[in-house]
């Protein structure tokens, strides 16, 4: 079950605020602390990915995004916009380098169409540390 | 904090200092700035990341199209970059390969 | 339409998670600056409220909170617990603390139960300054 | 921040220093170290709150509560806060009138 879920309108205002919430969530849930730069950076990754997406296609549908915590810390954000036609060069840049970045930083990576309707998941695992209840 | 520019000029490069987060919401502040400069008639622009806490790959393309945008209009571009944390995500991208890193801004300047 | 949704388990440790989101959302919203400490404290107040409200009862199921910005900066905070039986002498003044505190604290605040179902809505508004768009 | 708990002797009180955040989350930890200095025998207990970034209902309660305590041990009880933003809280509440307030660990400590 998702701790936190958390929905946001498609603006970059608010993809600082995610990452926030990511951050502090990893904190609680026992993510080690010299992975939380990279925890901070993979969710805004992600989320900065999906609102691109919903502003490209002029979708005001939110994005979602889940944390939870228990064995792993999990986060998934879920977009809801269709593959775009064709992007101009410097979309094309941006999607690769983010793309890109998202791989080379998380190792429990996975992105994938979502099972029905448009749009796609990305989910992200992290390690926790046992902590003394 | 969000994003702070500010701009000296140092042995005839001018410096634009860049502090706080650039991300998805902020590059656009950083891309007008730096087409700003080259547009100006500068002629060597230095992007310092010295007091940048976070930076996302919408930062990564910011730089990456003033360093095209630089060799069109002929002026030079360099990025100062002495952070770990930072100049990883220009190593995982292959960035680092692409753009010139300075690691400091003495060593910019002075290029 | 709100611009930020949040549901978190209702366990204390994510209260200080939704004031960071209330304040991040408030100040992109054009809340002023010396009322984010009113806005910090009101949010945890009614999470800090809603949160107690399931504990006490054992109840799962998650907090809810909606933060739209708009002609004002309104906060809707929603707890699905009936009202308890009774209460011992800590746990009532708690209550009452909190009550006193959040009709101190905000001008424009609202406490009703819900039109369907057990559980209560707090909602909070504040002016938020024109912004050059 | 989260909630920070230190204490020191100043004139035969034990000064309680609490820093950063007392919340809903925090504040039972608040409750059971001022518990463990009444029970302990601890005849005079001040709360020094000037390093408090944030306090919510839970840590009113939790002064209240110690207030209490306090009597029903025979201890004497005080807590200090000189920050506006606090205060303002203690006012709202009508707790400014039930608590024993002090602006320093100085007034507290001679009082
Ligand atoms: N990780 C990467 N992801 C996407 N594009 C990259 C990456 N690394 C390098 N590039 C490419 O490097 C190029 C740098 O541009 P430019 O300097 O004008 O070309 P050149 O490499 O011929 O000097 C861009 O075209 C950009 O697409
Ligand atoms: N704003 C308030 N909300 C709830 N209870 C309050 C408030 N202000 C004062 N009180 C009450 O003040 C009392 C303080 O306790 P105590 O000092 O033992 O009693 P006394 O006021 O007789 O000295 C508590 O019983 C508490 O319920």
């Amino acid at each position: 079950m998702a701790t936190v879920r958390l929905e946001f309108s498609p603006e970059p205002a608010h993809v600082r605020t995610v990452r926030l919430v990511g951050v502090a969530v990893a904190r609680r849930a026992g993510v080690a602390d010299d992975q939380l730069d990279e925890v901070r950076l993979a969710i805004g990754e992600a989320c900065a990915r999906a609102v691109a997406r919903h502003q490209r296609l002029g979708i005001r549908d939110a994005v979602q995004v889940a944390f939870s915590d228990g064995d792993r810390y999990l986060v998934k954000v879920t977009d809801k916009a269709p593959e775009p036609e064709q992007l101009d060069g410097e979309e094309q840049l941006t999607v690769d380098v983010s793309v890109t970045l998202l791989q080379g930083l998380v190792k429990d990576l996975q992105m994938m169409p979502l099972s029905s309707g448009s749009g796609t998941e990305v989910r992200m695992g992290w390690p926790v540390k046992r902590r003394s209840r | 904090m969000e994003l702070s520019l500010a701009t000296r000029v140092v042995s005839a490069h001018t410096v634009l200092e860049v502090g706080g987060e650039v991300d998805v919401y902020t590059a656009p502040k950083l891309r007008e700035r730096i087409s700003e400069l080259l547009e100006g008639g500068i002629g060597a622009v230095v992007v310092d990341l010295g007091k940048v806490d976070f930076m996302d790959s919408t930062g990564l393309g910011v730089l990456v199209g003033g360093f095209r945008k630089s060799r069109t209009v002929g002026a030079s571009f360099g990025v100062v970059c002495g952070k770990e944390s930072l100049l990883k995500i220009f190593r995982i991208t292959g960035l680092d390969q692409v753009l010139p890193l300075y690691q400091s801004v003495d060593a910019a300047t002075t290029a």
